[in-house]
């Protein structure tokens, strides 16, 4: 049997028997969930490599799914970080109610996402497109926490976009009389100019969706922030990824052979630094760690556009390494707010602070991810910002390298909100029960903290799997090895110059910090943080002075005129006004059955005085 | 050779008659007999569809009189197939309502499966009939016994919703017999297959005008806007199992008569594009009137209504692709709403004012029903894997084959509605808490309904992964519907030894 | 005279369902209304039965001898139609009738527009 | 043996820039002493400070982020001051430079202050955590103008190192200062809140806000932060005499030049009184953000 419709059949059937199995008491379902997500892994990582392919007919349409290396890629995301995620998952939803339906979608969810990255035709990519979809909203609403508001938005957008695919999808089948993506490329060429515009415009509304672009983001602060934490790290991580992922398949598949391409560019390009940065301010003003991070989220898919949209080689490399890059670093960062949570019942800074010497391993990956997070070196994060001006320089976007930089830059500004407000300040009486999260939601974080640092010190081990990518996106032809592009690596990719730059930091840091303890470190003594300097006095127990209301409210005065107007107003008052029509428009049918009666004659009437017209006799 | 297809007319009807006989017997059997009779009409139509796929349409004369002369039933792949999912929806529909409130007496009981039979019986008649005057009779039967059924629970505001139905009925009857009048007063024959073969010679005002009221007339059963104004209402305080069948099997009747007028009877190209135009303006205020509904059932109604306006949109597109895509449509509609109907009366069974708001949190405590609905709720708004997507995709391909862009742009705009008033009820339902004050009281369905029910989401479930379990069946039954000399050929082929 | 009989009588059913029409339509009063629907009814017989007239025709019987008088015979279809278009009206009145007096019981009122509890 | 040497040059070189910084900053003090009319300390007064701290005993912390702060800051200056070419032509210190270290300074410049932003908040002291708060905001203020004049430079001289910057300088012999003077003034007026005098020095308000975030260390740790301060502030003249002056051939030539640049932001502050943390967010938006575009415009069209 053919391992990729193996792949995909236990994935169904694991959900389904898992789901199954929810409400048996014990371990069956952990295990049941944990093996059909980790056997299916395992299979994808030994039984199948890229260029393996499966086809069968259905519904009259060819389909087909193959290992793309592109493709490769991307599931090299989806199947770390969702079995990272299913391993914290199952400590972090203990006793939850409904368990069977969270595990359900999760295993959906991931199995959607391959499958995704694996459809070579339209059709089939269109259906794990909504079965990601709404197995993602189910998710979404699973806390049961302001659903008709955050769901209803978050489906809503997703539909705007699967059906604006859709009519594309429809559109490019009526063109070429075939469903493959491939056929879809090649004849794109020759399309009339207008489809050339309106084809690549609609696919990009659908991928614009997922990957929260401005102004279709509006769904994913609510939506990363309602849905259970340890989904949301698949969320945010993986599942905004395919968005990315069609972006790259129409800029490299499409725009390039359209004649006034930069055009698009430039409009992609420029909304995803718009992204970035509202996504950084609206971060900066969140109270909520998870709604800190959605916008964090939605702020570092704006990078990622950008990479796509400028479309070089470099910027290409650039985003699709950031896509690894978030993954990792924004898992990590949900699954410690998922932490956070789970120990203390809150994710909000105002009310918890302090946790540093009680959940030292949290903080510890947290500290990574945020120092990832933030473009620092030496971490990960830097590699992927420091291709991406490169390449906004070597392309000439140079106001865009200010966008990017303004935006990078105010990022520090939540980082370091999100590692104070929990982790330090005041230690409180409140809090002191609080111990560090279980093991199985510790060691996810820690691995994927882990995997920033690997990247950062050697993100040739990425580099690699992301060059095969861009061979098949037609890049090979005018460039040579893809890490050449980019002075940080070498021809080995693993070997870079960053290393000693890495050496360097952290012999003056291990130095400085030797100096600092040397001496009679025995006699220093830790005191509490209640026992500091405050004119002299020193708080009693139960007056905290951590300083988090407001906390950048100087710089959000400053940025005020940005912020005045979030986009969501808008397009509530539009969806205000069309309950309003449609409250009017029902009221068509009055009640009254003379009405009725009156409008059968009306229509009649109607016919027979413009049959003329209407039937050309 | 189980019969032939006037059993499928005949042995409800009399079955109909016969029940209040046999409830002297034993009052057990008035509910018994009716789902016997069902099940052989299931069985009938199955073994004929299959016998008609291989060997070619029946056509089956009444009384000995040959087409053109006499009444005539045709049983082809387009007939067959609507006939098999009537007497299918049918036979659901008794298994559901089998005791549907435990409370019901006999004599409510008998009345409600007479005219479920006459409901049936009326439906298929339409369906297999090749005489216009014929199925103006059968659209009379299922209309007064639709009447009946929607007036069935006294106490409520059913009466109402009857009479304005049966207003519209009468009006639309009306239309009807003017319709009828003209066509044989311009060709003398009533056979639909003679009228399609003399129809070019009709003057071409004279067959507007019994276009316009044909499509009038039938309308209002198709319920196009803006005829349909009884319908949410009957829908509405019709019994659930009742609205199921509406859905399913009343309008599937309607639609097959308007279709069968445009595309077989009237050589009017134009009509396809006045059938778009119409569908549309359906689809479009339906859906959109839906979004603002207070009451379950009212809001399916609508959304009912807005799939029949999706499925003359399908069918005025004209092209094979395109029929076959209205068929899919009309087979998955068949087979999802009734579901939606038969769970939300489940989950909206103890309340009185059966509105929306009163779900919450009704997943916890009839998981199974909720479930069921929110699977039908999926299917419908065309979520993949389940079955609602491949006609959702096969009319969009369809039109854009044709280049009807602002069409699909339409459709689709109208499909995020459809979404949203769907996905509303459904998160009422799984991810609100429940409320003692608001909410209903969740009632466990019966297990026979859960039955009907399960066999309802496995035909979703199936078609939805392997749509090919259908599409054969639908792509013949689209050539069939398209093939007008064929059909002609088929009648009248019976009739030409007689006389000339 | 008879040519204009003959119009008439089309005239006449075509008033007829336009009286009925107008019954149906403005009048207030179920009662009215089914009476309205009724007299539509009767209008939609009459031109039945006249598209099947034939000047001088005789009854559309075969019989011994007469085997040549199908062209002098009234056309026999509209005639079974219209029985049969009768009996169902019938049977939509009855129908109709016993409905109107279900709504008279709950509502207790016979204006059709008073009776709107349901309604968008 | 090399690396060896390479890694004695970089001592010197720290060891250099905390003796100039130092020096610097004692100057500063008579300077503004002066001005006010005051006699102000010696020189030389940093030095006694400086040793004053190192000779502290530790006795409390508030925890290991709290311990780590003042090294972070360290890792930032030192790695900074590597970066840079302190003279032109090699001379005694190879530097670690690459094509596109600019960037990287631009994110290693940050990594002390955050590292630092963190074992401030460790200590719970609320005025550390509003120090840190302003000074990031006033980051994101300057760090605008300053960055639009780097592109503005690397645009115009299609480089992305600062020894390709000198070399540019040092075949057209004209300085950058000269050659693309909107970007130098935008880059000036940058300097200006990076070095943190008034008006820019909400940050570690004094009477304030208790010095702000470096309230709570003392000892060993105020010692570090103090020489990190000085490391950084000749790390970042010479950056400024590399780009726009055309860098230094001797030690003297660097001093002067330092010092001169080093009076701008100086000298500005003595006769400023202090912004609140918009207004000075504000201030960098307006006039330095105008030049930072025309020098972005003059660049892309000569």
């Amino acid at each position: 049997m053919n391992t990729i419709i193996l792949i995909f059949i236990i994935f169904l059937a694991g959900a389904i028997l898992t789901f199954l199995a929810s409400n048996i008491k014990g371990l069956l379902k952990e295990v049941l969930f944990l093996a059909s997500v980790i056997v299916p892994v395992v299979m994808f990582f030994t039984g199948v490599k890229a260029g393996d392919s499966f086809n069968f007919h259905l519904a009259g349409f060819a389909f087909q799914w193959e290992i793309t290396p592109l493709g490769y890629l991307f599931a090299l995301i989806v199947t770390g970080l969702g079995v990272m995620a299913a391993i914290y998952a199952v400590s972090a939803m203990q006793k939850t109610k409904n368990l069977g339906l969270f595990y359900f979608n999760f295993i959906l969810s991931i199995m959607s996402m391959l499958g995704i990255l694996f459809s070579r035709d339209l059709v089939s990519f269109f259906i794990f497109w909504e079965i990601m979809t709404w197995s993602s909203y189910l998710m979404v609403v699973y806390q049961g926490k302001d659903v008709q508001k955050v769901g209803i938005k978050y489906f809503i957008f997703s539909a705007i976009g699967a059906y604006a695919m859709l009519m594309a999808i429809v559109m490019v089948y009526s063109l070429t009389g075939s469903m493959m993506i491939d056929k879809m490329i090649q004849s794109y060429a020759g399309f009339a100019f207008n489809m050339q515009i309106i084809i690549p415009i609609l696919f990009l509304i659908g991928f614009g969706v997922k990957s929260a672009m401005m102004p279709l983001h509006v769904w994913a602060p609510g939506a990363y922030s309602h849905s259970p934490m340890a989904f949301t790290s698949l969320f945010s991580g993986a599942l905004s990824k395919m968005g990315i992922y069609g972006m790259v398949i129409v800029m490299a598949g499409m725009i390039a052979y359209f004649p006034e391409g930069h055009w698009f560019r430039i409009v992609i390009a420029w909304l995803g630094g718009i992204t970035a940065v509202g996504g950084t301010l609206w971060a900066i003003a969140q109270d909520d760690a998870k709604k800190l991070l959605a916008y964090s989220s939605v702020a570092q898919l704006g990078y990622i556009i950008v990479g796509v949209g400028i479309g070089t080689p470099l910027a290409m490399l650039a985003a699709l390494f950031m896509a690894v890059m978030h993954a990792l670093f924004k898992g990590t960062l949900f699954m410690a707010v998922g932490a956070i949570e789970k120990q203390t019942g809150t994710s909000n800074f105002t009310e918890v602070t302090g946790l540093i010497r009680k959940m030292p391993l949290t903080f510890l990956a947290s500290l990574m991810g945020i120092i990832a997070l933030a473009g620092i070196p030496p971490l990960g994060g830097f590699v992927g910002k420091w291709m991406l001006y490169e390449s906004l320089i070597g392309s000439d976007h140079y106001l865009l390298v200010i966008v990017i930089f303004f935006s990078s830059t105010a990022a520090f500004l939540y980082c370091y909100k999100f590692l104070f407000g929990f982790f330090l300040g005041q230690e409180e009486k409140e809090w002191e029960h609080v111990k560090e999260a279980p093991v199985l939601m510790v060691i996810p974080m820690i691995i994927l903290a882990g995997g920033t640092f690997l990247l950062g010190t050697f993100p040739g081990l990425v580099i690699k799997p992301i060059s095969a990518g861009l061979e098949q996106l037609g890049y090979a032809a005018t460039q040579g090895k893809y890490w050449e592009m980019s002075m940080l690596f070498n021809e080995w990719g693993d070997q870079v110059v960053l290393e000693p730059i890495l050496y360097a930091i952290i012999a003056v840091f291990a130095f400085f910090l030797v100096f600092l303890l040397i001496k009679n470190h025995k006699n220093t003594r830790y005191v509490s943080t209640k026992d500091i300097s405050t004119s002299g006095e020193v708080p009693k127990e139960h007056e905290n002075l951590t300083f988090i209301q407001n906390f950048f409210q100087p710089f959000l005065r400053a940025v005020e005129p940005l912020m005045k107007r979030q986009i969501d107003f808008y397009y509530n008052g539009f969806g205000k006004g069309i309950e309003a029509l449609f409250d009017f428009t029902r009221r068509i049918y009055t009640g009254n059955g003379q009405t009725y009666a009156l409008y059968a004659i009306i229509f009649v009437v109607i016919f027979l005085l413009l049959k003329t017209t209407l039937f050309g006799i | 050779m189980v019969g032939s297809p006037v059993l499928l007319i005949a042995v409800p009807l009399l079955a109909a008659f016969v029940i209040p006989l046999i409830g002297m017997i034993w009052k057990e059997l008035v509910r018994i007999v009716p789902g016997l009779v069902l099940a052989y009409m299931l069985v009938l139509s199955v073994t004929l569809l299959v016998e008609v796929n291989q060997n070619g349409t029946i056509v089956e004369t009444i009384a000995g009189w040959k087409a053109p002369w006499g009444i005539n039933l045709v049983y082809s792949n387009l007939t067959g197939l609507l006939a098999t999912i009537i007497t299918t929806l049918g036979f659901l529909v008794w298994m559901f309502s089998y005791r549907f409130k435990r409370n019901v007496d006999f004599e409510p009981a008998k009345k409600y499966f007479i005219f479920l039979m006459m409901l049936v019986a009326g439906a298929t008649g339409i369906v297999i009939t090749g005489d216009i005057f014929n199925q103006f009779v059968f659209i009379e039967i299922t209309g007064i016994s639709a009447y009946a059924l929607t007036a069935f629970y006294t106490g409520r505001n059913s009466a109402e919703a009857a009479f304005k139905y049966l207003m519209m009925g009468s009006l639309a009857s009306s239309f009807l017999l003017i319709a009828i009048a003209i066509i044989y007063s311009q060709l003398g024959t009533l056979n639909m297959a003679e009228i399609a073969s003399k129809m070019h010679t009709m003057d071409p005002v004279f067959k507007v005008i019994a276009l316009i009221f044909f499509i009038t007339g039938i309308g209002i059963e198709a319920e196009i806007f803006p005829l349909n104004g009884w319908a949410p209402d009957a829908y509405t305080e019709a019994p659930g199992p009742i609205g199921a069948a509406f859905a399913g099997v009343v309008v599937k009747a309607g639609i097959y008569a308007v279709i069968r007028m445009v595309f077989t009877l009237f050589d009017i190209p134009a009509a396809h594009d006045f059938l778009i135009t119409i569908g549309l303006i359906t689809l479009i205020v339906a859906e959109s009137t839906a979004l603002r509904q207070e009451k379950l059932k009212r809001m399916l109604a609508y959304s009912s209504i807005g799939q029949m306006g999706l499925v003359l949109v399908a069918f005025g597109i004209g092209t094979h692709a395109g029929v076959f895509a209205a068929l899919f449509l009309m087979l998955n509609h068949a087979v999802i709403k009734p579901l939606l109907f038969f769970s939300g009366s489940y989950l909206v069974f103890n309340s009185k004012e059966k509105r929306i708001s009163e779900v919450n949190g009704l997943g916890k405590f009839m998981p199974y029903t909720a479930g069921l609905f929110a699977l039908g709720s999926f299917a419908i708004v065309g979520l993949p894997p389940f079955a609602g997507f491949w006609s959702k995709l096969s009319v969009l391909t369809a039109a854009a084959d044709e280049g009807l862009l602002l069409v699909i742009a339409l459709v689709l705009i109208v499909s995020v509605i459809e979404i949203v008033y769907y996905f509303r009820v459904v998160n009422r339902i799984f991810f609100q808490e429940y409320n003692k004050e608001e909410s209903v009281v969740p009632h466990k369905p019966r297990f026979n309904a859960i039955i009907a029910m399960t066999v309802l989401a496995i035909l979703i479930l199936v078609i939805g992964f392997y749509p090919d379990a259908v599409t054969g069946m639908l792509h013949s039954a689209s050539s069939d519907l398209l093939d007008k000399s064929g059909y002609i050929d088929n009648v009248l082929q019976v009739g030409q030894s007689l006389i000339r | 005279m008879y040519k204009f009989l003959e119009y008439g009588v089309y005239g006449a059913s075509i008033l007829l369902i336009l009286i009925g029409l107008y019954a149906v339509l403005t009048k207030k009063s179920l009662i009215k209304i089914v009476i309205g629907l009724s007299i539509i009814d009767g209008g939609i017989h009459l031109l039945l039965i006249t598209i099947g007239y034939l000047r001088q025709g005789t009854a559309p019987i075969f019989s011994p001898g007469f085997e040549n008088a199908a062209a002098k015979m009234v056309d026999p279809v509209p005639q079974a139609l219209v029985l049969t278009a009768i009996v169902i009206g019938f049977g939509v009145t009855a129908v109709a009738l016993s409905l109107v007096i279900r709504l008279y019981r709950h509502h207790r009122t016979l204006q059709i527009d008073e009776i709107k509890s349901l309604k968008w | 043996m090399e690396l060896f040497l390479n890694i004695l040059g970089a001592i010197a070189t720290v060891i250099l820039a905390f003796i100039v910084g130092m020096s610097y900053g004692g100057i500063v003090r008579k300077i503004t002493a002066r001005v006010q009319n005051r006699k102000g300390p010696p020189w030389y007064q940093n030095f006694i400070d400086a040793y004053k701290l190192y000779s502290k005993t530790t006795a409390i912390h508030h925890g290991w982020m709290h311990r780590m702060g003042p090294a972070f800051l360290m890792v930032s200056s030192v790695v900074t001051l590597m970066f840079v070419p302190v003279l032109n032509n090699g001379g005694w210190f190879e530097n670690m430079n690459f094509q596109g270290d600019l960037i990287f300074l631009l994110y290693i410049m940050v990594f002390g202050s955050l590292g630092m932003a963190l074992g401030a908040g460790q200590t719970g002291n609320p005025n550390s955590a509003i120090g840190v708060t302003r000074g990031l905001s006033q980051m994101v203020g300057f760090e605008i103008p300053w960055v639009m004049a780097l592109v503005a430079m690397m645009i115009q001289y299609k480089t992305t190192s600062i020894t390709g910057f000198i070399e540019v300088q040092q075949e057209s012999g004209t300085w950058l200062m000269f050659s693309s003077p909107f970007a130098f003034i935008a880059a000036v007026l940058a300097m200006l809140g990076m070095f943190r005098y008034s008006p820019f020095d909400i940050v570690g308000a004094p009477s304030e806000l208790a010095s702000g975030p470096v309230s709570e260390n003392g000892g060993k740790y105020l010692f570090t932060m103090m020489s990190s301060g000085s490391i950084f502030t000749f790390a970042k003249l010479t950056l400024y005499v590399d780009l726009f002056m055309g860098g230094a051939n001797n030690l003297l030539v660097l001093l002067i030049k330092t010092f001169a640049l080093y009076m701008v932001p100086v000298l500005y502050g003595l006769v400023s009184p202090r912004y609140r943390t918009e207004q000075a967010v504000r201030y960098f938006w307006g006039w330095p953000l105008f030049f930072g575009l025309l020098a972005i415009i003059y660049a892309v069209i000569f």
